[in-house]
C-alpha cells in the first residue's frame, strides 16, 4: 500500500515539476491531498499491520499522520493564497508544489517506518526537499538560511547515522539480520548498556536538528524565519512530529534496559536546557516567525520533559505534541495575512490588528491563549499532566525552573502579541481587503485543540494509550 | 432615662463652670455661669447666613453632628441606670455613631471651600483617628472583666477591690479626661480662645455656622463634656449606694471635671501643633498599659 | 595490512590539521578516499564480484575521484585564497587532532567488544570528531564542506567497524546521501559565492535575532 | 415522590437552560453592535436567574448540597456543586453583575462609535464569561476543572481591563495583571498538586479533606493563601489591583473590586472548610496578613490623587477587615472559643456582601465622574455636587457606609467582628487577648483612617469650588447609570436597618466551619437593639430638620461669600484645601511605610521675589517597587544578557552539539548519571 503511495507520490511530483502550470500543479496536489487521506483511513482501519516489507501502521504513526493530512489539507490552502498574494511564477509554483508532495510523502514514510534505518534514510529525504521549500523565496536570508540548515542537518543526520551503526552493532550480536525497532528492543535487553547510551546520544543529538532541540536547535529557527509560511506550519509541527517519532522509537529501544534511568536523565537535560535557551532567547526576538519557532523550541522541550520522566508523562507527552501541533500551525497561517497587511516580518513595525481586520484579530488573541497553554486550550491539560508527572517522580526542582521559565515566556510573548493586536496603527498601511475567510481554519484548529484537551473523544486517547503501550 | 436628663443639666451648666475658672485664676471679672446658656438661647433668635459655595451637606451637617451626640448619650449608663438604649457592644455604636457626626462636620468645614475650615477639618480629623483606639482599648481592658460588654456592665464589676483595680480606675479616669480635651479640643490640643484661625482646630470649622446651627454646635460640646464627665463618675459611684447618693455625686464629679478643666487650662500652655499626635498617641500607651494591668488583675499574667 | 592503511589514514587527518591550503585539503580527501578502499579491499575475507564493484565505485569512484574533482570545480568557481587562517593556530589544531585521536581511543577501549576492530573504532571516531573540530575553526564554507566529508569519511569506517550487517540498500541510501549532499551543497557554496561577495561566513550571520 | 421527580426534571431542564446560555454567548459576535448589550442582558438575566435559582435552593430550602450533572470532562463526568457557601457568594456575584452591566449601558454609550463590532462583542463577551467563570468556580469541585474556569476568570477580567486599548500604559498595566493572575494560578496549581501527592486522594476539593487529615496543613494552606491571595489582594501581593482597577472601564472595575477580588477570599474559605487541627499557625499568618493589609492599604489609599486608584486600595483595606474575620475565626477553632469563631466567620462573609454592594457603588459613581469630566485625578475636580447631585449622595452614601458608620451596612458586619471580640476577651487566655487587643486596634484604627480619607476625597471631588474648568461641562449622568446605585443605595439601608434578617443566611454558612452556631442567634435581639437605634438616629435628625426649617421661618436668611479672614481678594477655585495638603499630616507621620516624593524647587538664599513654583507630589508603593517590580526587571534584564546563543555562526551551533557529546559521553563513560 504504502510503496504504492510513494511511487504515485513520486510519479505527481514529477509530473508538477516538469509541467511547469499552475492548473497541474494544483489539480494533482489536490489529487495527492486525497490519498493521503485514503492511506490515513486505510491505516487506522488496519492498526499494527505489517505493510511493504519495512513498514507497519502502529498507532503513533496513525496518530501523527492524521495530524499531518489534516495540516496538509490546511496548508494547502493557504499555499495557494500565498503564492496569489506573491504573484508567483509557474516555474517556481510548480517546484514549490512538486518540493510539497515530496515533502510530506516523506514524513509520512517517516511516521510510519519500522526500521530505524529506514527512518534515517526518509529523514534525509525530508531534509532535501524542506530545503528546497525554505530557499522558496531566493532571497539572501533564504540563501543563508538555508546553506545553514541544509549543512546542520547533514551533519545532524551524519551523527545520528553513527548511533544507528552502534544500533546495528546491538542487532548483530543478537544475529538480526534487519533494523526494526522491535527486535532491538527484543535485542537490547542482553548487552552491555554503554551501546545503548551512545547509540541514544548520538541519535539524540542527530536528530534535535528535526525536533529544534538543544543541541542543535538553532538553524530550525533561521530555516522557520525565511520559509513561506505554510510551510512554517509543517515544519514546526509535522517535521518536529518526525523528529520526535524518530527519538521517541529509538526510546522504545532504552525503555526496557538499565539504560532507562540514564536515558531519562539525558532527556530532562536537553528538555530544561531547550525551554531556559528559548525563554532567554525570546527576549530579543524581534522577528513574529522566530517567535513562534522558538515557542516551538519550548513546546518540544516540555515533549521531552515530559518524556523523561514516564508515568503519565508519556501520555502527556503524545497530547502536547498534537496539541502543539494544531496550534502552531493556526498561529502560522495567521502570519500569512499579518505579513502581507504589513508587508514587514518585524513585530515593531505592526500594531493595530484588531482594530484593522476584527475577526482575524480575535483568531489571534485565541492563538495566544492557546500556545502560552493558558486554560481553556488543551496545552494546558497537557502541560498540567507533565507537571504532576514531574511531581510524582520528585523532579521537583525540574518542575519549579520550567514554571518560572513558563511564566517568563508568557509574559515575552504577551508583550508581542498585543503590540501586534492592540498598539497604534502604523500610518504607512493602507486598509486592505477583508481576510475573514482565512480565519476560519484557525478557529477550527485552536477550537479543535480546546475541545480535546476539556473532553478528548475515546478513539483519540485509545490512540495514545496504544502507542504509549510499547513503554510500559 | 434619668441619666438623660442630668447629662443635658450638667451640660447647660459645664462650659460655664469652666470660664468661671478660668477668669477666677485669671484674676477677671467673672460672667455669670449661665451665660453660655443665654449664648445659645439669643442665637436660636437669630436667622443664618449662608455661603454660596455650600451645599446641602453644609445645611445637614450640624443637624447630623448633634443628632448623633444626642444618640450617643442614649448609651450611656449613670450608676445602676442602663442608657436608655443599651445592648450588647452598643459601645461601639456610640463610638461609630460620634464617628458619623464627625464625619459630616469635617465634610461640612470642606464645603465652605475655606483654607482654613479645611485646615481645622484636616487636623480633626486625624485626632479623632487617633483618640479612637485609645478608647477601645479602655474599654477592652474593662471588657476583660466580663463577658458580656454593654456599657452599664462594663463598669459592674470594676468594683471588686483589688488595689490594682483602683490603679487602673484612676489611670480610666485619666485617659477618658485626656480625651475629653481632644474630643472637645481644648488646651492642650487646641486653644478655644485663641484669635488665629491658623492655629485653631475645632472652631474654625464652625466659621461659617450661624444661627441655629451654631447654636448646636455650641450644645453639642457642652453635651460632649458632660458624656465624658458621666463616663468617668462611673467609675467612682457605686451602683449599690441609693439614688439620690448617686445623683449628687454625679453633680460633685461633673463640676469637680469641670473645675480642673478650668484650672488645666488656665495652667497649660498649648501644644505645638506638630507635638499633638503623639501627645494623642501617648493615651493609647497609657491604655494599653491599662489592659495589662486588667490582664494581671484577672490572673491571666501570673506574676511571681 | 588493513592496519597500515588505518594508520596511514589517522596520519591524513593530522595533514589536515597542519595544512593551510584549500588546494591541500581536496587532495586530501582524495588520498582518504584511497586509503578508504585499501582498508575495504584488504579487510574484504574473499571477494564476491558484486561487493567488489561496488566497494570500487563507492571509495575510489565517489570519494577520491568525483568528489575531489567536484570540490576542485566549486574551489575555483569561487576562486578562494589559496592559504586560509583558520580561527585556532595551526599549532593548536595539531594537538587537537592528536588529543581527538587519544580520546577515541579511550572511548575504544571503554567499550571492549569482540564485535569490532577497536583501531577501526579509533580512526573512525577520531575523524568524526575531527571533522567537527575542522569545521568548528574554519572560517569559509568550502572548509565546511570539507569537514563534512571528513566526517562522512569517519562514518564510512565506522560501518566498516561493525562488520557487514548493514543491509545493502541502506548502504547504497548512505552513498547516495553522501553523493547528493556534497552536489547540493556544493552547489549552494556556489550559489552564495555568487549572490554574496565571498564565502566567508561572517557574510552569513543576519539571522540572529 | 412526586416532588422529587419534579425538582429532577426542573433541574434537568435548567440545567439545559444553563448551557444553552453559555453556548449562546458566542452568538455576540455575529450581533449588530446596537444590540449586542440586550443579547447580553438577556443572557446575564437568564444565567442569573437559573444560578440564583440553585443558590436560593441550597441557601435556604435544602439542607445539604445541590449537586448536579453538568457537563462531560476527561472522559467522566463533572459536577456542579452548590453548597451554602457558593451558594452565599453566588447570590453576591449575581447581584454585583447585575447592577455592573446595568450601569454599562451608559458607561459604554461614549465608546460605541469609536469601538467596531467586534471589540464591542469581545467586550460583552468577556463581561459574560467573567460572571459565568465565577460562577462556575463557585459551583466546581474538581481540581483541574476549577483551576481552568479559575483561569478563564483572569482571560475575561483581563480582556475587560484592556478595553481602553488606545492607552499605551493600558496595555502594560493588562500585561502585568495577567501574569500575576497566572502566577496565583501557579500557586494553586501546585497546593493542589501538593495534596495529591501527599494523599494520592482525589484530584479535587474532596482530596484535600485526605490530607489535611493526615498531615500538617500549614504547608499547602500556605501555597493555597499566596494563590488565593494573589486574587484577593492582600498585602504584599497586591500590586495587580491598584493599577488594573483605574486601567478597567468603571462597570468592570466595580465587578471586579466587588465580587472577582473575593473569589480569592472564596477560595481561602473553601480550603479552610477542609481543615480540623492545627489551625492557630494558619489563623496568625490569615490575621497579620489582614492587620497589614487593612492598615498599609488605607494608608496608600489616603496619599493617592487617582479616585479609582485610591478606590482600589481601599478594596486592599476592606479584604484585610475581612481577613481579620477569617483570622479570628480561624484562631476561634484553634484557641476553642465558639464565639470568636463565629461572630468572626460571621463578620467577614456580611463583610463580603457589604463591601461588593458599596465598593461597586463607589465605583459607578466615580466612573460617572470620570465620564463626566475625564479626569481621574481629584485635584482637577470640586463642587461636582452642584453639578451631578445625585451622584455625589450616592458617593456619600457609599462613603459613609465603606467607613464603617451606622445607620448603613459597612457597621454590621464590623460590629460583629468587635463584638466577636469583645465577648471572647473574657474566656480568651493571655494570647488570645493580646492578638485580640492588636485586632481591634487594628480594626479601631482601620476605621479611623477610612474616616479621614474618604472625608478627603468627598469633599475634594464634591465640595467646595471647581479647582479647574474640566468641572464646568459635567452634567448629571442619565438615568440608566443611577438606577444601580438605587438599587445597591437600597440594599446598604435594608442591611443597614434590618440587619436581623440576615442572620440565618449567615448562620448556615458559617455552620459549615464550626457546629456550634448558637452565639449568632443571640446576636438576634442585640442587632434589633441597633435597627431600633438607627431608627431612633433617623428620626432625631428628621425632628431637628423640621425645627430647623420651624426657626428659620421667621428669621431672615442672609448669602454671603465664605469667611476669608477679612481677606476678600480670594480666588475660591485656588484658595481651598487640597487633597495633597488634606494628607499631608498623615504623610508626614507614615514616611517609613509610604514614600511620597515631592518635586519641589526650594527657594533660594536671597530671593526676595519668588518666582512661579510648581509643587508636585508623587506617591509610590514600597511593597509593590520592592517585591514586584525591581526583581521581575532584574530577572528579564539578566535573561536578556545572557540571550547569546542565536549567534548566526554555524560553528557556534555545531559547537554546542560537540560540547554536548564529549560531556555526555565522559559522564556517561565515567558513569556520573
Amino acid at each position: 500500500m504504502l510503496i504504492i503511495f510513494f511511487i504515485v507520490s513520486t510519479v505527481f511530483g514529477a509530473i508538477i515539476f516538469f509541467a511547469k502550470s499552475k492548473v497541474l500543479s494544483r489539480l494533482f496536489f489536490a489529487t495527492f491531498i486525497v490519498f493521503q487521506i485514503a492511506l490515513c483511513i486505510y491505516a487506522y482501519l488496519h492498526p499494527d499491520m505489517e505493510d511493504s516489507l519495512f513498514y507497519k501502521f502502529d498507532s503513533l504513526g496513525v496518530l501523527l499522520t492524521i495530524v499531518l493530512t489534516i495540516l496538509s489539507i490546511s496548508t494547502f490552502y493557504y499555499s495557494i493564497i500565498y503564492l496569489e498574494r506573491k504573484a508567483t511564477k509557474a516555474k517556481s509554483e510548480s517546484t514549490y508544489f512538486a518540493a510539497l508532495i515530496m515533502f510530506i510523502a516523506a514524513m509520512t514514510s517517516a511516521n510510519f517506518t519500522e526500521n530505524i534505518a529506514l527512518l534515517w534514510a526518509s529523514i534525509e529525504a525530508t531534509t532535501l526537499f524542506v530545503s528546497v521549500l525554505i530557499f522558496h523565496e531566493r532571497t539572501k536570508d533564504a540563501l543563508e538560511a538555508t546553506w545553514k540548515y541544509l549543512f546542520i542537518s547533514s551533519v545532524g543526520v551524519a551523527i545520528a547515522f553513527i548511533g544507528i551503526l552502534f544500533m546495528s552493532i546491538i542487532g548483530s550480536k543478537n544475529g538480526l539480520s534487519d533494523l526494526n525497532f522491535q527486535n532491538l528492543a527484543t535485542a537490547a535487553h542482553n548487552i552491555n548498556t554503554i551501546w545503548l547510551k551512545i547509540s541514544f546520544l548520538l541519535i539524540l543529538t542527530g536528530f534535535s536538528v528535526k525536533l529544534s532541540l538543544f543541541p542543535l536547535f538553532a538553524v530550525a529557527i533561521d530555516a522557520k524565519t525565511v520559509a513561506a509560511s505554510p510551510v512554517n506550519a509543517l515544519m514546526s509541527t509535522a517535521l518536529t512530529n518526525v523528529g520526535f517519532i524518530s527519538i521517541f522509537r529509538t526510546y522504545t529501544i532504552v525503555a526496557h534496559t538499565d539504560a532507562l534511568g540514564w536515558a531519562q536523565n539525558i532527556l530532562l537535560l536537553t528538555g530544561i536546557l531547550s525551554i531556559f535557551i528559548a525563554a532567554i532567547q525570546l527576549t530579543r526576538v524581534k522577528r513574529l516567525k522566530r517567535m513562534y519557532a522558538f515557542s516551538t523550541m519550548e513546546h518540544m522541550g516540555i515533549v521531552s520533559l515530559g518524556l523523561a520522566v514516564g508515568g503519565i508523562g508519556y501520555y502527556a507527552a503524545l497530547l502536547h505534541i498534537v496539541f502543539h501541533s494544531l496550534v502552531k500551525a493556526g498561529l502560522f497561517y495567521q502570519i500569512n495575512q499579518i505579513h502581507a497587511l504589513y508587508k514587514s516580518k518585524w513585530i515593531n513595525d505592526f500594531g493595530g490588528f484588531f482594530k484593522i481586520s476584527p475577526v482575524a484579530g480575535l483568531s489571534l488573541l485565541l492563538g495566544f491563549i492557546s500556545i502560552t497553554a493558558m486554560p481553556p486550550s488543551g496545552l494546558f491539560v497537557s502541560e498540567f499532566l507533565i507537571f504532576k508527572a514531574l511531581f510524582i517522580k520528585n523532579q521537583i526542582a525540574i518542575a519549579l525552573i520550567t514554571i518560572i521559565l513558563l511564566t517568563a515566556i508568557i509574559y515575552i510573548m504577551a508583550k508581542s502579541f498585543l503590540r501586534i493586536l492592540y498598539a497604534p496603527k502604523p500610518l504607512n498601511i493602507e486598509p486592505m481587503e477583508t481576510f475573514n475567510s482565512e480565519s476560519v481554519i484557525p478557529f477550527i484548529l485552536f477550537g479543535l485543540v480546546i475541545y480535546l484537551g476539556i473532553n478528548p473523544p475515546l478513539f483519540f486517547t485509545d490512540l495514545i494509550h496504544s502507542a504509549i503501550a510499547v513503554l510500559n | 432615662m434619668l441619666s438623660i436628663l442630668l447629662i443635658l443639666i450638667a451640660a447647660l451648666f459645664f462650659p460655664g463652670i469652666i470660664n468661671k475658672v478660668k477668669a477666677k485664676i485669671g484674676g477677671r471679672k467673672m460672667p455669670s455661669v449661665f451665660q453660655p446658656l443665654f449664648d445659645v438661647i439669643r442665637l436660636f433668635k437669630k436667622g443664618a447666613i449662608y455661603s454660596p459655595v455650600t451645599s446641602l451637606i453644609f445645611r445637614l451637617a450640624p443637624i447630623i453632628y448633634f443628632a448623633s451626640v444626642l444618640m450617643a448619650i442614649l448609651f450611656i449608663p449613670l450608676g445602676g441606670q442602663k442608657g436608655l438604649l443599651s445592648f450588647d457592644g452598643d459601645f461601639v455604636f456610640f463610638v461609630y455613631i460620634l464617628a458619623i457626626g464627625k464625619f459630616m462636620l469635617i465634610i461640612s468645614a470642606m464645603d465652605t471651600g475655606s483654607g482654613f475650615e479645611g485646615m481645622g477639618a484636616n487636623r480633626e480629623a486625624l485626632y479623632s483617628l487617633l483618640a479612637e483606639p485609645a478608647f477601645f482599648i479602655l474599654l477592652g481592658s474593662l471588657a476583660l472583666f466580663n463577658d458580656i460588654a454593654s456599657f452599664s456592665d462594663l463598669y459592674s464589676l470594676m468594683h471588686s477591690s483589688t488595689d490594682l483595680t483602683y490603679i487602673t480606675g484612676v489611670a480610666a479616669i485619666y485617659v477618658l479626661m485626656y480625651m475629653a480635651m481632644v474630643e472637645n479640643s481644648r488646651l492642650p490640643v487646641d486653644d478655644p480662645k485663641t484669635h488665629l484661625e491658623l492655629t485653631m482646630v475645632h472652631e474654625v470649622m464652625i466659621l461659617d455656622n450661624s444661627g441655629f446651627d451654631l447654636a448646636l454646635m455650641h450644645i453639642a460640646s457642652g453635651l460632649k463634656f458632660a458624656i465624658y464627665g458621666t463616663l468617668i463618675s462611673n467609675f467612682i459611684i457605686y451602683t449599690a449606694w441609693p439614688l439620690y447618693i448617686q445623683i449628687f455625686l454625679f453633680f460633685i464629679i461633673q463640676s469637680c471635671f469641670a473645675v480642673v478643666i478650668g484650672i488645666l487650662e488656665s495652667f497649660r500652655a498649648r501644644n505645638k501643633m506638630e507635638k499633638n499626635p503623639q501627645w494623642i498617641l501617648m493615651l493609647s500607651a497609657i491604655a494599653v498599659v491599662i489592659f495589662l494591668t486588667t490582664l494581671i488583675i484577672t490572673h491571666k499574667i501570673i506574676l511571681n | 595490512m588493513t592496519l597500515l592503511f588505518i594508520i596511514l589514514y589517522a596520519a591524513t587527518l593530522i595533514y589536515f590539521a597542519l595544512s593551510e591550503r584549500v588546494r591541500m585539503f581536496v587532495v586530501l580527501l582524495s588520498i582518504q578516499g584511497a586509503l578508504l578502499f585499501g582498508v575495504v579491499f584488504f579487510s574484504l575475507y574473499k571477494i564476491e564480484l558484486f561487493d567488489f564493484i561496488f566497494i570500487l565505485i563507492e571509495t575510489i569512484m565517489v570519494k577520491s575521484i568525483i568528489i575531489p574533482w567536484f570540490l576542485n570545480k566549486v574551489r575555483k568557481h569561487n576562486n578562494l585564497k589559496r592559504v586560509h587562517e583558520p580561527f585556532v593556530p595551526v599549532f593548536y589544531s595539531i594537538i587537537v587532532a592528536v588529543i581527538s585521536l587519544l580520546f577515541s581511543f579511550l572511548v575504544s577501549n571503554y567499550l571492549k567488544e569482540n564485535q569490532i576492530h577497536t583501531v577501526y573504532f579509533t580512526v573512525a571516531f577520531a575523524s568524526v570528531i575531527f571533522g567537527l573540530y575542522f569545521i568548528i575553526i574554519h572560517k569559509n564554507l568550502f572548509s565546511h564542506l570539507v569537514g563534512y566529508l571528513i566526517i562522512e569519511n569517519g562514518i564510512f569506517l565506522f560501518s566498516l567497524t561493525v562488520g557487514s550487517v548493514m543491509p545493502l540498500m541502506v548502504n547504497l541510501a548512505i552513498l547516495l546521501d553522501v553523493f547528493m549532499g556534497v552536489l547540493v551543497l556544493g552547489t549552494f557554496v556556489n550559489r552564495i559565492g555568487n549572490t554574496f561577495d565571498s564565502i566567508e561566513i561572517d557574510q552569513l550571520s543576519k539571522l540572529k535575532d | 415522590m412526586l416532588y422529587l421527580k419534579i425538582t429532577t426534571f426542573a433541574s434537568q431542564m435548567d440545567t439545559l437552560l444553563f448551557q444553552t446560555a453559555i453556548l449562546l454567548t458566542f452568538a455576540l459576535f455575529a450581533i449588530p453592535k446596537h444590540f449586542q448589550y440586550y443579547w447580553g442582558l438577556l443572557l446575564h438575566t437568564s444565567i442569573i436567574i437559573i444560578s440564583s435559582f440553585w443558590a436560593i435552593q441550597s441557601l435556604f430550602i435544602n439542607s445539604e448540597a445541590l449537586k448536579i450533572a453538568f457537563m462531560p470532562f476527561m472522559g467522566n463526568t463533572l459536577y456542579i456543586e452548590i453548597d451554602k457557601l457558593s451558594a452565599f457568594f453566588i447570590l453576591v456575584v449575581n447581584f454585583t453583575v447585575l447592577t455592573g452591566f446595568i450601569y454599562a449601558k451608559g458607561y459604554l454609550r461614549p465608546y460605541l462609535e469609536k469601538k467596531n463590532k467586534i471589540e464591542m462583542a469581545l467586550h460583552f463577551f468577556s463581561f459574560l464569561w467573567l460572571q459565568l467563570s465565577m460562577l462556575l468556580v463557585l459551583m466546581f469541585r474538581d481540581a483541574l476543572a476549577f483551576l481552568i474556569v479559575w483561569e478563564l476568570m483572569a482571560l475575561s477580567s483581563f480582556l475587560l481591563v484592556i478595553f481602553e486599548s488606545e492607552k499605551k500604559e493600558t496595555i502594560r498595566i493588562g500585561i502585568q495583571y495577567l501574569i500575576q493572575m497566572h502566577i496565583g494560578l501557579i500557586f494553586i496549581l501546585l497546593a493542589f498538586i501538593g495534596a495529591y501527592i501527599g494523599s494520592g486522594g482525589a484530584f479535587s476539593f474532596e482530596g484535600l479533606t485526605e490530607y489535611f487529615y493526615t498531615h500538617n496543613p500549614f504547608g499547602v494552606f500556605f501555597l493555597f493563601f499566596v494563590g488565593f491571595g494573589i486574587k484577593a489582594g492582600f498585602i504584599p501581593l497586591h500590586s495587580w489591583l491598584p493599577h488594573a482597577h483605574p486601567a478597567a472601564p468603571s462597570h468592570v472595575s466595580g465587578v471586579m473590586s466587588g465580587v472577582m477580588i473575593k473569589m480569592g477570599i472564596y477560595g481561602i474559605l473553601r480550603v479552610l472548610t477542609y481543615i480540623h487541627h492545627e489551625l492557630l499557625y494558619i489563623g496568625l499568618l490569615i490575621l497579620a496578613i489582614s492587620l497589614i493589609s487593612g492598615i498599609l492599604g488605607v494608608m496608600l489609599a489616603i496619599v493617592q490623587h487617582d479616585v479609582k486608584k485610591l478606590l482600589a486600595y481601599h478594596s486592599i483595606e476592606n479584604i484585610g477587615i475581612i481577613g481579620i474575620g477569617i483570622g479570628l475565626g480561624v484562631i476561634g477553632i484553634a484557641v476553642n472559643i465558639p464565639v470568636l469563631t463565629v461572630l468572626g466567620f460571621a463578620g467577614a462573609i456580611l463583610h463580603v456582601l457589604n463591601h461588593s454592594l458599596f465598593k461597586s457603588l463607589l465605583f459607578f459613581t466615580a466612573g460617572s465622574v470620570y465620564q463626566q469630566t475625564h479626569t481621574r485625578n481629584i485635584e482637577h475636580l470640586g463642587g461636582l455636587i452642584k453639578k451631578m447631585p445625585k451622584t455625589a449622595l450616592f458617593f456619600l452614601l457609599g462613603a459613609l457606609a465603606i467607613c464603617g458608620l451606622p445607620p448603613f451596612n459597612g457597621f454590621i458586619s464590623e460590629f460583629l467582628i468587635y463584638s466577636g471580640i469583645f465577648k471572647s476577651l473574657l474566656p480568651g487566655n493571655l494570647l488570645t487577648d493580646v492578638i485580640l487587643l492588636i485586632s481591634f486596634t487594628g480594626l479601631a484604627l482601620i476605621g479611623g483612617l477610612a474616616v479621614f480619607c474618604f472625608t478627603k476625597v468627598f469633599s475634594i471631588i464634591f465640595l467646595g469650588s471647581p479647582r479647574s474648568d474640566v468641572v464646568a461641562h459635567a452634567r448629571e449622568v442619565e438615568n440608566t447609570m443611577i438606577v444601580p446605585d438605587l438599587l445597591i443605595g437600597f440594599m446598604i439601608m435594608v442591611i443597614g436597618f434590618f440587619p436581623a434578617l440576615f442572620i440565618s443566611p449567615l448562620a448556615s454558612v458559617v455552620g459549615l466551619f464550626t457546629k456550634d452556631t448558637s452565639s449568632i442567634q443571640q446576636m438576634i435581639p442585640i442587632l434589633n437593639n441597633i435597627s431600633i437605634s438607627s431608627g431612633v438616629f433617623i428620626a432625631l435628625i428628621g425632628f431637628l430638620w423640621i425645627l430647623r426649617a420651624w426657626q428659620q421661618k421667621k428669621q431672615l436668611l442672609k448669602q454671603e461669600a465664605t469667611w476669608g479672614c477679612g481677606y476678600t481678594g480670594a480666588n475660591p477655585a485656588l484658595h481651598q484645601y487640597t487633597a495633597t495638603s488634606y494628607a499631608d499630616n498623615i504623610v508626614q507621620l507614615a514616611k517609613p511605610v509610604l514614600n511620597v516624593k515631592k518635586d519641589f524647587t526650594p527657594f533660594k538664599e536671597g530671593e526676595i521675589f519668588p518666582e512661579e513654583r510648581v509643587f508636585e507630589t508623587h506617591s509610590s508603593d514600597i511593597m509593590e517597587d520592592n517585591l514586584i517590580i525591581k526583581p521581575s526587571d532584574k530577572i528579564l534584564s539578566w535573561f536578556n544578557k545572557i540571550a547569546v546563543f542565536q549567534t548566526g555562526k554555524i560553528q557556534h551551533y555545531l559547537l554546542y552539539a560537540l560540547i554536548f557529546l564529549i560531556v555526555i559521553t565522559i559522564i556517561t563513560l565515567l558513569n556520573w548519571i
